[in-house]
């Protein structure tokens, strides 16, 4: 064939470049300054807000894992979230406040389940692991069948499952207690394991986006009927992404419960659901570093409105708090940025990276019209041998 | 009667139509043939005022179309039957035929018509209450031209009439607009048929990848040994 | 079940179906043309039931302010079009959610800031209290009469107005395809508007409705309606009028059926069992009872 | 070469695929043997596209069956057909827009081979080693089709020519051992229409295929194709080497023009 001599190819970044591992160092660094910041200086009230932007971060970044990378827009996070944080809740509570009195649907052995001796942050890992692995085995069952859907059905049917789940927790009183909700969580969320737990989901999305596996969700998003051509398991893709996203909702959750100390189902619902895919919108879908950010301001700005919502609502999270201007001031906002910029803040870029040099993909060829490379043609007309002569 | 003068197109930022210039005059059968993607279908598009043309103007006998929604252009006489057919496929015969009077000004005439467009095509008068998405490829075809017809259009533009048809019905098609024409409508039509087309056009334009690469009368360009080898497969 | 309490059951499913169908006929109109699924179309119905409470409050009579509010939902169909979804034509269907979202939840709040978060009486008409018996012991309460003849009455002008009118055709040309009726010169536009009107005015009455039969208005009262009528659509298939309707009185009678016929226990997980079988209709015929089949092209 | 059985390496017997009572593709038969290069040609709408929707799992066939050396693959899904070496382009282009060309050829090739979870969310050594060979295989592979100079640029930026080409680039980074192409030259011009066609032509040596091409310009078929299918309402009307499909009454009638000589057409 024609084939030149393989010409020596231009430096390219790997997978990891020593410019990126630079800048994901620094990013850590300031992260973990902010946090001791938090842990060591900052009044209870701005701590517990700097948590809350940590666990919504985490929730973010995971919908942005499977809405933004495979396009399958999930309505359902929250209810992975809910999952988290109560199984975790019924895993730490304490039994004096688990008996049968209390919640007769609870198995003699979650009932006297008792990690009241144990460090608190053992417990406490314990109970975000076993969250995280029980809304991802939920997420898994859901998905299987739901990742065959695409676009508004697949929206709607997580919807959907979102609202099994709230009608679960609202009416399984004998498990969770109803609309009353679980107390007496031992709050031992920290700053560092909130910070800590955002680093790693900010770490696996990363990895799996820059991987065999980010390739193929992204490319079913793009193509779904191209991507199954070229061999792509889309349904396998979908999942992982969906079950990945799941489990670490349900540590986010674990860490909810833990820092509250009461969790209710109003925390769980729609309400909920539209502010973090607000803030995934917001930061840019697919974009990682967009959904830390959208979490950041969705959580910070109704702490900012507040003053002029006289009286207050109960937490930055409320939906339907006791005045609503806030929710009004956010909806209005969402939909002018829909309109205006759809793709967000960032778009599918991440923050910083074009700073160090990173080359970001270009849009546009920017020479013209090439005319076919005629050299690699061979001659037309020469006969092609027939197999079957 | 129409003229286009340096039409581009985008589509996002493909650019579907770069800079073409034309014109169809009253009564002529002007026809665009091209290969697959060369911009003509855009063309008749952004005439009809689906599409905005980024630059270059066009005007129908003196009025600038390029600003005006797609249903005033209709209004001014402009009807299209669009490549597809995009017949109404849960809708009756008659109300995918009443649909394209919508613009019509003297409803009193519109009985008239329809009986001229089931001489035309007597099959749609014998199906005239059937859904349109009943129809075979062929019938559906002659309904987007009668519907199109039922605009009492001083100018009609056909995309692609011939398109998935046996050749046959193909040379129906091409008889009634051969028909059309005598009856003094002024038409554009699209084609990849270039061999019909040229067959029944007065003149011709071709198009190459947005582009107007040759013009000229018909039966010169059909000769055209360049044109043979490109479009008409010799 | 006795026949009696079948008879009681089964009107009361009727009259429950048709206000669903009443909200799934305006989300079906909207989604058929845009592939908008709007979710403040609930809020249409809160407005026009707080609308007949503010009113009301003014002393008007029934007959004055039922119109009245209706219009004002109208009105504030015709807003929405044009403030919030005008701008996001053409964008994608999640796009398009998202923002309904967004606008349902702007109007909620809004009804919060300016009712408060307490219940407020509704002004049910004094002809609609009481009960009329009927044969074998059944009863049907006027309210849910009105329903059924209001429902049925709509129905039938609605499609008469879809299938006769010139409008009604042009609706039904531009939801099937968009391009092609702009090409046989329908304004697009008119139509997407007329749409919302229409449906904004179902909601209207539905409003009314639902207010009389719950007997209260909240901010927050669209939600459930709009939710159960988005369930009715999807049975019925996406975007299908007559499916809407349909899949309204399923969901109708299935929900009373299943209330009356579920151990007590589990009654309050209605909705649970709603939805999943809301989920199970996506999965296995997404295109729902009477939705196309048109395969993807390839 | 002879074409003994065991050099059939494609088969379909008696397939057939309906929708809603039309018959998009009926009774459908063929022994492909390897290194063939198979064109099949007809009239819009006469089911060469449901063809290759069967034949990739696309669309299950309403009967019969299709067998990839010997081995039964009806039914499949698309995602499997691809793996076990039949790879297909699109009538309408289908690039992944928002990627770059370099990825979209990685994603296909990852089918031959990709790192486990597991290592790739530890980044492993093996996950750094696998990654570096899957890009530098990509690039030599763009590199041997002339695209290396597209790598960093988003699929969507190519000029039109360069995005068919890309699509048969991906579509041959799967390593298949049958390659499906649908109107390759579409929207081209004469030129263009060449061009491909030696394309293909090099391609077919190259990496040993065998091809099943579906085209409406004759300019490309002809010279290119060692037998030659005409489908109509589904149904293969005939059938023979390019010569004698051309001077074919039926297929004059029903395809290429019945008012004009046979060699009006093609070469």
């Amino acid at each position: 064939m024609a084939a030149a001599a393989p010409v020596q190819r231009p430096v390219r970044r790997q997978p990891f470049a020593r410019q990126q591992a630079m800048l994901a160092l620094a990013v850590l660094l300031i992260g973990a300054l902010l946090t001791w910041f938090a842990h060591a200086n900052l009044n209870g009230y701005r701590q517990q807000l700097f948590i809350l932007c940590a666990i919504y971060a985490i929730v973010a970044v995971s919908l942005a894992l499977t809405s933004g990378f495979t396009g399958v827009f999930s309505l359902g996070q929250i209810g992975f979230l809910a999952i988290g944080a109560y199984v975790s809740a019924l895993l730490t509570m304490p039994p004096l406040v688990k008996q049968p009195i209390m919640l007769p649907g609870l198995p003699e052995w979650l009932a006297t389940f008792d990690t009241t001796g144990w460090p608190p942050q053992a417990a406490l890992l314990f109970a975000c692991l076993v969250g995280g692995a029980v809304a991802a085995i939920i997420g898994l069952l859901v998905g299987a069948p739901l990742m065959r859907l695409s676009g508004n059905y697949v929206a709607v049917a997580t919807m959907g499952f979102l609202i099994i789940v709230h009608s679960v927790l609202n009416n399984w009183g004998a498990v969770t207690r109803g609309a009353r909700g679980l107390s007496q969580i031992p709050t031992s969320t920290n700053p560092w394991v909130a910070y800590i737990w955002l680093v790693i989901a900010v770490y696996v999305a990363l990895r799996l986006r820059n991987s065999p596996y980010g390739r193929s969700m992204i490319a079913s998003r793009e193509n779904l009927i191209a991507s199954r051509g070229i061999g792509v398991n889309v349904l396998r893709t979908r999942l992982l992404a969906f079950v990945v996203s799941a489990f670490l909702t349900g540590v986010a959750g674990a860490l909810l419960a833990h820092q509250i100390g009461a969790i209710a189902p109003t925390t769980f619902y729609f309400g909920t659901t539209f502010t973090v895919v607000i803030m995934v919108v917001l930061g840019g879908m697919g974009s990682i570093s967009g959904a830390v950010v959208g979490a950041v301001i969705m959580t910070l700005t109704p702490e900012l409105l507040r003053p002029i919502e006289a009286g207050g609502a109960i937490g930055p999270i409320q939906y339907s708090g006791l005045y609503g201007l806030s929710n009004i001031i956010l909806a209005v906002g969402f939909i002018l940025i829909m309109i205006f910029r759809p793709q967000g803040l960032f778009g599918e870029r991440e923050l910083g990276l074009a700073l160090f040099g990173r080359r970001t993909p270009q849009q546009e060829w920017a020479g013209e019209s090439i005319a076919i490379t005629p050299e690699l043609a061979p001659e037309i007309d020469e006969p092609i041998p027939d197999p079957r002569a | 009667m129409l003229a286009l003068h340096d039409v581009r197109v985008f589509y996002g930022a493909i650019e579907a139509v770069k800079g073409i210039s034309f014109e169809v005059r009253q009564g002529e059968l002007v026809t665009i043939v091209g290969a697959n993607g060369a911009g003509k279908t855009t063309t008749l598009r952004t005439i009809s005022g689906i599409y905005r043309p980024a630059t270059g103007s066009i005007t129908f006998e003196g009025q600038d179309l390029t600003a005006l929604p797609s249903h005033e252009i209709v209004a001014l006489g402009i009807s299209q039957s669009p490549e597809g057919r995009l017949i109404f496929g849960s809708l009756s015969v008659r109300d995918n035929l009443m649909l394209g009077a919508t613009r019509r000004a003297d409803r009193a005439t519109i009985p008239e018509d329809l009986d001229y467009i089931f001489s035309l095509f007597p099959v749609l008068g014998e199906r005239i209450n059937q859904s349109g998405g009943t129809l075979s490829g062929g019938e559906q075809q002659m309904l987007a031209i009668g519907r199109a017809l039922m605009a009492r259009p001083r100018l009609l533009l056909l995309d692609e009439p011939s398109l998935g048809l046996a050749p046959m019905l193909v040379n129906r098609i091409f008889a009634v607009i051969s028909r059309l024409k005598e009856t003094g409508v002024t038409i554009l039509l699209v084609e990849q048929n270039a061999r019909k087309a040229l067959e029944v056009a007065d003149r011709a334009y071709v198009m190459e990848t947005g582009h107007i690469i040759l013009e000229g009368d018909a039966r010169s360009l059909a000769t055209n040994p360049e044109i043979k080898k490109a479009y008409l497969g010799g | 079940m006795s026949a009696a309490e079948f008879g009681q059951q089964f009107i009361n499913a009727l009259s429950l179906g048709s206000i669903y169908a009443l909200v799934a006929i305006g989300l079906a109109m909207v989604f058929s043309i845009l592939r908008l699924i709007n979710f403040a179309h609930g809020e249409t119905l809160m407005i026009g039931a707080v609308a007949g409470v503010v009113l009301a409050d003014r002393g008007l009579p029934w007959l004055i302010w039922l119109p009245l509010a209706v219009l004002i939902t109208v009105g504030a169909g015709w807003l929405m079009e044009r403030v919030a979804y005008r701008p996001m034509r053409g964008a994608p269907d999640v796009t398009l959610l998202l923002t309904s979202l967004g606008v349902s939840i702007a109007l909620q709040n809004g009804a919060l800031l300016t009712l408060g978060s307490q219940p407020r009486p509704f002004p049910t008409p004094a002809v609609l209290g009481g009960q009329i018996p009927l044969a074998g012991g059944v009863q049907i309460s006027r309210v849910n009469l009105v329903t059924i003849a209001i429902a049925i009455v709509l129905m039938i002008a609605l499609t008469w107005f879809v299938t006769r009118t010139q409008t009604g055709i042009a609706m039904r040309a531009t939801a099937e395809n968009a391009m092609a009726a702009r090409l046989m010169g329908i304004n697009t536009n008119t139509v997407i508007i007329a749409a919302f009107l229409i449906g904004a005015a179902l909601a209207g009455v539905a409003g009314f409705l639902w207010g009389s039969r719950v007997g209260r208005v909240e901010y927050d009262m669209g939600f459930i309606p709009v939710l159960k009528a988005f369930v009715a659509t999807v049975i019925g298939g996406f975007g299908s009028i007559p499916g809407a309707v349909l899949g309204a009185y399923i969901l109708g009678f299935g929900e009373i059926f299943l209330v009356a016929l579920l151990p007590d226990y589990l009654t309050s997980y209605r909705d649970a069992f709603i939805f999943v079988a809301l989920i199970l209709i996506l999965l296995i015929r997404p295109q729902g009872i009477l939705g196309s089949t048109e395969p993807e092209k390839i | 070469m002879t074409s003994a059985p065991d050099d059939i390496i494609l088969e379909a017997s008696g397939l057939s695929r309906s929708f809603r009572g039309l018959q998009a593709l009926a009774d459908y038969n063929l022994r492909l043997a390897t290194g063939e290069i198979l064109g099949v040609i007809g009239p819009n709408g006469a089911g060469k596209t449901t063809l290759f929707n069967v034949i990739t799992g696309f669309l299950p066939p309403t009967s019969g069956t299709i067998r990839l050396r010997g081995q039964e693959i009806t039914g499949k899904e698309p995602n499997s057909v691809a793996a076990l070496g039949i790879a297909r382009t699109f009538q309408n282009i289908r690039l992944f827009s928002r990627m770059t060309v370099l990825d979209n050829v990685k994603t296909a090739q990852q089918l031959r081979g990709k790192a486990g979870f597991w290592e790739t969310l530890f980044s492993t050594p093996s996950f750094l080693a696998k990654e570096r060979a899957l890009d530098e295989a990509a690039y030599a592979h763009l590199q041997s089709l002339g695209l290396e100079q597209f790598s960093d640029v988003y699929a969507s930026a190519l000029p039109y020519g360069f995005q068919r080409k890309l699509e048969i680039a991906r579509a041959l980074a799967t390593e298949p051992s049958v390659l499906l192409l649908d109107e390759p030259a579409a929207g081209m011009n004469a030129q263009e229409t060449a061009e491909i066609t030696g394309f293909i032509r090099a391609i077919h040596q190259r990496f040993g295929l065998t091809i099943i091409v579906v085209e409406h310009d004759m300019t490309l078929i002809m010279p290119l194709s060692h037998r030659i299918q005409v489908l109509n309402y589904g149904r293969v009307i005939a059938e023979g080497t390019p010569d004698e499909v051309r001077g074919n009454p039926e297929v004059i009638e029903a395809y290429l023009g019945a008012d004009e000589p046979a060699d009006a057409v093609g070469a």
